[in-house]
């Protein structure tokens, strides 16, 4: 069809379909609430960005020079809460999960499209309880907030705090729910089970973990915030109360939480590698069982963050074993992924930059974790800069490499024109390298003794500090490039076709901006996921 | 009475699928309010087995009458519950109207029965903080397990709230006759959640006010 | 720095068994990096795609090579558990010819205690060549007794006794670290562990006994606090027999059966009435607060060593 | 969609009654660490018949039964570890191990 003739044919998409404030606050289509997500938690990443680049900065000189230790107390801690809870959690799933969940399992919204939109408001609503205690004066207990210093001796905002991680819980439980039933219950004709596109799966196992993990961390800030709030001791030893027993009941949310971190990267990634292979996912039923499994075995390892906490030697040992366990799956997904490149038609695209990006890291990430989970080990590099270099290596080369690779490869879909390709390339390099240079300095630091959440250190250590800034100023930069050149794409950008990649999967059958309900006739899917035949391809 | 509104929200194919959504929704939804409520039972659990004598002593002080009034008042309501859900599958209005009252008005008996507890403790100065006063042995755990107390049936009395606000809003709808065999599933749904607040309360009542009752303090 | 390998000193006979095992996870950690790493770039460059609408040759999977890839890593990380699980034990577990230290940790400072009772703030002398056990708890939040040089980590927390144990193996100062988050101070809560040869430590421990900084003999303590008033030695005491305590399996009031350790004698100093012996009245009073945490561990290890029939 | 007869609610809703009422009695008996146990049994068959009768578990979809196993599962997951800490502590004989 002639572009003539396709606008005249063309229903109006999601975008041009209406205007005003209030067609984007009162929406209840999946993909503007995909927007209104992409907004929220690109604010929350600038804050946690600030709070990171103050850390790096605190730490170039071994005193404490920039700034006080209960600022640096309160800077770390802002960190860790803003990325954590507003910015890892939410990002994929709620981005790009909220826009692509509903087109690739063909349907025309989610199961629950009020609840989709009430979850936002619920994401900003604990983000300002948050902010205000940002603004307020700040919280210094670290993001973990163990008693009983955050309960008893802590006079900075913690129930503030601890009411937004509450309430941004609700968030994370909505879009798990409707992720869950949606998949269930609205999957097009022919599209069974093993016809879901692995993005999919890594989001059903991400939305197990949603609901079943974030409760556990909704009752604690809530004991947190009762205890502190009426003055009564429920973790407070003097009273009889277990400062482990926080630690249970935190870390039991909070391990799984790192798997609803990096799952739908994992999705994203499989998507990548299979779209710029223009092949078959090697092994497509291990690797969405294993998304599963992940999901799973995640809830049974919580004690390897405890081994020198007080917990007994005998729990330790059974965590440690069933930590072992959990690495599996991750070790199989990463020979897939490689695997599939194997009498592929691979090509270098930006997207494909961030994936392999992502699988070098996380396999850096995954094998540090594994060394962690070793108990003779972790002794001796439990809250040391080994430890910080490990989470950044799986959240910051891992879930924020999936979700820069999943915004580039939807993003022709999603605002319907296309990104420069030099430009997106050198952001992804000066990520890779900036990255690289700021944490892994921070494992050699580790295991010579730096502690966690220290800003005065001793001089001997001072020149890795400055080669880990210095990486960290890198990383920044890589950071803002894609910021002008994907608000530059929106207005200037050409024009992206349906299919710009040539890819398989139900969103390229689409418009690109797909219309508001996504498909104007429902597909009906009759293949394999990830069919490639040479004659089928469409490019553009 | 044909309502205002269409039976079936546009994003659904069938009246049967979006049915089965609401309902694996609602179970999803309990699901997680399974895991808020576990993560107070096993802190409840932990600190029985480390403090036994406290725990022991503190629920001697509860009411083993109002606490069993307040079980079969419960036990009562999921049977009316049950009774209006079947209803408005019948699409029985006046049935559905009269059992959710009904339902309404046993929540409220135990909200009242709850209260008068509460009262109690206060005037016993069994209220964890800074009034609480405990003269025998162990004042520490027997704060807690207070502490404990409070949060737990606290917590369970706020979802009591929350459902009879709940039944406030389904019931000018099934006044109207908007539930019938093709569409009944909000009232399904909440049957769903004030069941599981029962139930919580089937748990709650053995282990704060029955566990330990035979030993003399 | 250290040597190339970024290493700390190795001050402890535990260091280079910790160390080994590092490496030795290292070693293999980086193998598999590469081999990923080479295998991603060698397949990209080999299949890059030579036209626009090439496509990749359609391959399911191969099921023996899952398994081989799941159960090899596996088997190297299952390896790498029990060779750790040894090693944690053998840090958990103070050999019993250890002697024992005491330390607080209260926001911001560590306070050291020898056995014989001197005392000192951030520093700790202890001589080298001997298994030292040094027992621990916190006057206000957690903290965490970190030394890299001995490879030893253990979290100190309030209202409970907790361990770590090394043995020095060379001379020098090594650095002391808190490696729990505890407040304002957290970064500046450390100080040295000063190693020296036996001699010296003596020399050292002499020359402070001079000084009156030394803790009351556990005996005065006894007395002071009276405890014998109630724990006499003979029959007609109404309290519990404290002598040849230690380790006894104890029956309370309400048909439990707890084993008397450290951790139990000190609840019973601190908060009496959690767990009453059968057969005996809650009337201890409560010492939370009145004596400090030395004094309260003086008097755990006065008990200990008590023996029965004393 | 079951609709079950008025008949079934009847005879569960008396179950109830008298379980609650044999959970009150023995609980005054000095059974020792059995009087637990029964507590806890009988307010598991209670909440069973809860779910089966009144929630309609018993006629509702195997995926429905899934989501209610896997619900209970996981609270005992996070039961049984942690009392596996609680229970095994001090069996080292090390203080704090």
């Amino acid at each position: 069809m002639s572009t003539t003739e396709r606008a005249v044919a063309e229903p109006p998409n999601y975008l041009s379909a209406d205007y005003g404030v209030k067609s984007w606050l009162l929406t209840t289509d999946h993909k503007r609430i995909a927007i209104l997500y992409l907004v929220a938690v690109t604010v929350f990443f600038v804050i946690g960005g600030i709070f990171a680049v103050l850390i790096r900065l605190e730490l170039l000189t071994p005193q404490g020079d920039l700034m006080q230790s209960d600022t640096y107390n309160r800077v770390f801690t802002m960190h860790g809460v803003a990325m954590i809870f507003f910015f890892l959690i939410p990002s994929i799933p709620a981005v790009l999960g909220n826009f692509m969940v509903p087109i690739m399992v063909g349907a025309r919204d989610l199961a629950f499209p009020k609840v989709n939109l009430a979850s936002w408001y619920v994401f900003v609503l604990g983000g300002a309880f948050t902010l205000y205690a940002m603004i307020a004066g700040g919280v210094d207990t670290g993001w973990t907030f163990y008693t009983p210093f955050s309960t008893t001796f802590s006079n900075t905002h913690v129930v503030a705090t601890g009411l937004g991680v509450f309430i941004v819980g609700f968030a994370s439980i909505m879009t798990g729910l409707n992720f869950i039933v949606t998949i269930h219950r609205m999957r097009a004709p022919g599209l069974t089970w093993f016809r879901l596109p692995l993005f999919l799966w890594a989001h059903y196992a991400t939305s197990l973990v949603m609901i079943l993990g974030t409760p556990v961390i909704a009752i604690t800030t809530l004991l947190l915030a009762v205890e502190r709030g009426f003055k009564i001791g429920i973790f407070d030893p003097a009273l009889g109360g277990d400062p482990v027993l926080f630690q249970h009941l935190f870390w039991f949310y909070s391990h799984p939480a790192v798997y609803i971190m990096v799952l739908p990267a994992m999705g994203v990634i499989s998507e990548l590698v299979a779209a710029f292979s223009r092949k078959a996912i090697f092994g497509y039923k291990f690797v969405a069982g294993a998304s599963v499994a992940i999901a799973i075995l995640g809830f049974l390892v919580w004690g390897h963050h405890m081994f020198v906490s007080g917990q007994s030697v005998y729990a330790a040992t059974i965590f440690s074993v069933l930590s072992m366990l959990v690495a599996v799956p991750s070790a199989v997904k990463i020979f897939n992924w490689a695997a599939t490149l194997y009498k592929g038609s691979v090509s270098f695209d930006t997207p494909m930059l961030y994936a392999l990006g992502f699988i070098g890291l996380f396999t850096i990430g995954g094998l540090t974790g594994v060394m962690l989970a070793t108990l003779g080990l972790d002794v001796h590099v439990h809250d040391t800069y080994f430890v910080v270099a490990h989470f950044h290596y799986v959240m910051v080369g891992g879930t924020i490499m999936g979700y820069l690779g999943g915004l580039h490869y939807w993003w022709p879909k999603i605002s319907g024109r296309m990104y420069p390709k030099f430009w997106s390339k050198l952001a992804a390099l000066i990520i890779f390298v900036g990255f690289n240079l700021t944490f892994f300095p921070q494992f050699l630091l580790g295991y010579m003794g730096m502690p966690r959440r220290y800003h005065v250190y001793p001089e001997e250590w001072q020149v890795l500090h400055v080669l880990s800034s210095a990486g960290a100023s890198i990383l920044g930069v890589g950071y803002i490039i894609p910021v002008f050149y994907l608000i530059w794409s929106m207005r200037y950008g050409p024009r992206a076709g349906d299919n710009p990649w040539g890819a398989a999967g139900l969103e390229w059958q689409t418009s690109s901006p797909p219309p508001t309900h996504n498909f104007v006739t429902t597909p009906v899917v009759t293949t394999e996921p990830y069919e490639y035949k040479a004659e089928e391809v469409t490019v553009g | 009475m044909a309502s205002p509104q269409p039976l079936l929200a546009h994003h659904f194919d069938t009246l049967d699928q979006q049915r089965e959504s609401a309902s694996l929704g609602m179970w999803v939804f309990l699901i997680t309010e399974v895991m808020f409520f576990g993560g107070l039972f096993i802190a409840y659990i932990v600190y029985r087995t480390r403090s036994h004598a406290g725990f022991v002593a503190g629920s001697h002080e509860l009411n083993v009458m109002l606490g069993a009034i307040n079980t079969v008042v419960l036990i009562c309501s999921s049977l009316t519950m049950a009774i209006a859900v079947r209803a408005s599958q019948l699409g029985d209005r006046r049935t559905l109207v009269r059992f959710l009252v009904l339902t309404a008005i046993l929540g409220l008996t135990f909200l009242g029965i709850k209260a008068v507890e509460y009262q109690e403790k206060f005037a016993h100065h069994l209220v964890p903080g800074p009034h609480f006063a405990w003269h025998g042995t162990t004042p520490g755990t027997v704060q807690l397990f207070f502490s404990l107390y409070f949060v737990m049936t606290g917590l369970h009395a706020l979802h009591m709230i929350v459902g009879i606000g709940l039944i406030a809003w389904l019931l000018p709808r099934s006044m109207r006759g908007r539930y019938g065999p093709d569409y009944h599933h909000p009232i399904e749904c909440f049957g769903l959640y004030w069941h599981f607040v029962d139930i919580v309360w089937i748990f709650l009542f053995p282990l704060l006010y029955l566990l330990g009752r035979s030993e003399h303090v | 720095m250290g040597n190339w390998l970024f290493l700390p000193p190795q001050g402890s006979t535990v260091a280079a068994e910790v160390d080994a095992l590092y490496l030795a996870l290292v070693a293999i950690s980086a193998f598999f990096a590469v081999l990923i790493a080479v295998l991603v770039i060698f397949l990209g460059v080999r299949y890059r795609r030579q036209s626009d609408d090439q496509v990749g040759v359609h391959i399911h999977g191969s099921t023996p090579l899952e398994i081989l890839w799941s159960a090899v890593p596996l088997a190297i990380m299952l390896a790498s558990f029990v060779w750790g699980a040894m090693v944690f034990f053998k840090l958990s577990r103070p050999p019993a010819h250890a002697v024992e230290y005491f330390a607080v940790g209260k926001q911001w400072m560590w306070k050291f205690q020898h056995p014989d009772g001197t005392r000192e703030i951030n520093i700790l002398h202890v001589p080298v060549g001997q298994a030292i056990k040094v027992t621990m708890t916190s006057e206000d939040v957690i903290h965490d007794l970190f030394v890299p040089g001995f490879r030893v980590k253990m979290d100190v927390l309030p209202g409970r006794y907790t361990t770590v144990w090394f043995e020095a193996k060379r001379a020098g100062k090594y650095h002391l670290f808190c490696a729990e988050y505890c407040g304002a101070e957290h970064s500046r809560m450390g100080g040295w562990i000063i190693v020296q040869e036996p001699h010296d430590y003596e020399r050292w421990l002499a020359g402070e006994r001079g000084t009156d900084n030394r803790l009351a003999g556990p005996e005065d303590l006894y007395k002071r606090y009276a405890c014998e008033s109630c724990h006499r030695f003979d029959s007609t005491a109404r309290a519990p027999q404290l002598a040849g305590l230690f380790g006894r399996e104890v029956r309370l009031k309400d048909g439990q059966t707890v084993t008397a350790d450290e951790n139990y004698i000190l609840e019973s100093i601190l908060q009496p009435n959690e767990k009453v012996v059968s057969g005996y009245q809650p009337i201890m009073p409560t010492f939370q607060g009145q004596m400090s945490q030395e004094e309260a561990h003086s008097l755990v290890r006065y008990i200990r060593g008590l023996e029965a029939g004393k | 969609m079951h609709v079950s007869p008025l008949r079934v609610y009847l005879l569960i809703f008396s179950a109830l009654m008298v379980l609650t009422l044999t959970t009150v009695l023995v609980a005054f008996q000095h059974l020792g660490p059995l009087n637990d146990l029964v507590a806890l049994g009988i307010a598991g068959t209670k909440m069973t018949l809860v779910v089966l009768y009144f929630m309609h578990a018993k006629y509702s979809t195997r995926l429905t039964k899934l989501v209610l196993a896997s619900g209970l599962a996981w609270l005992l997951i996070l039961f049984a570890f942690t009392l596996s800490d609680y229970v095994s502590r001090g069996w080292l004989g090390v203080a704090g191990k």
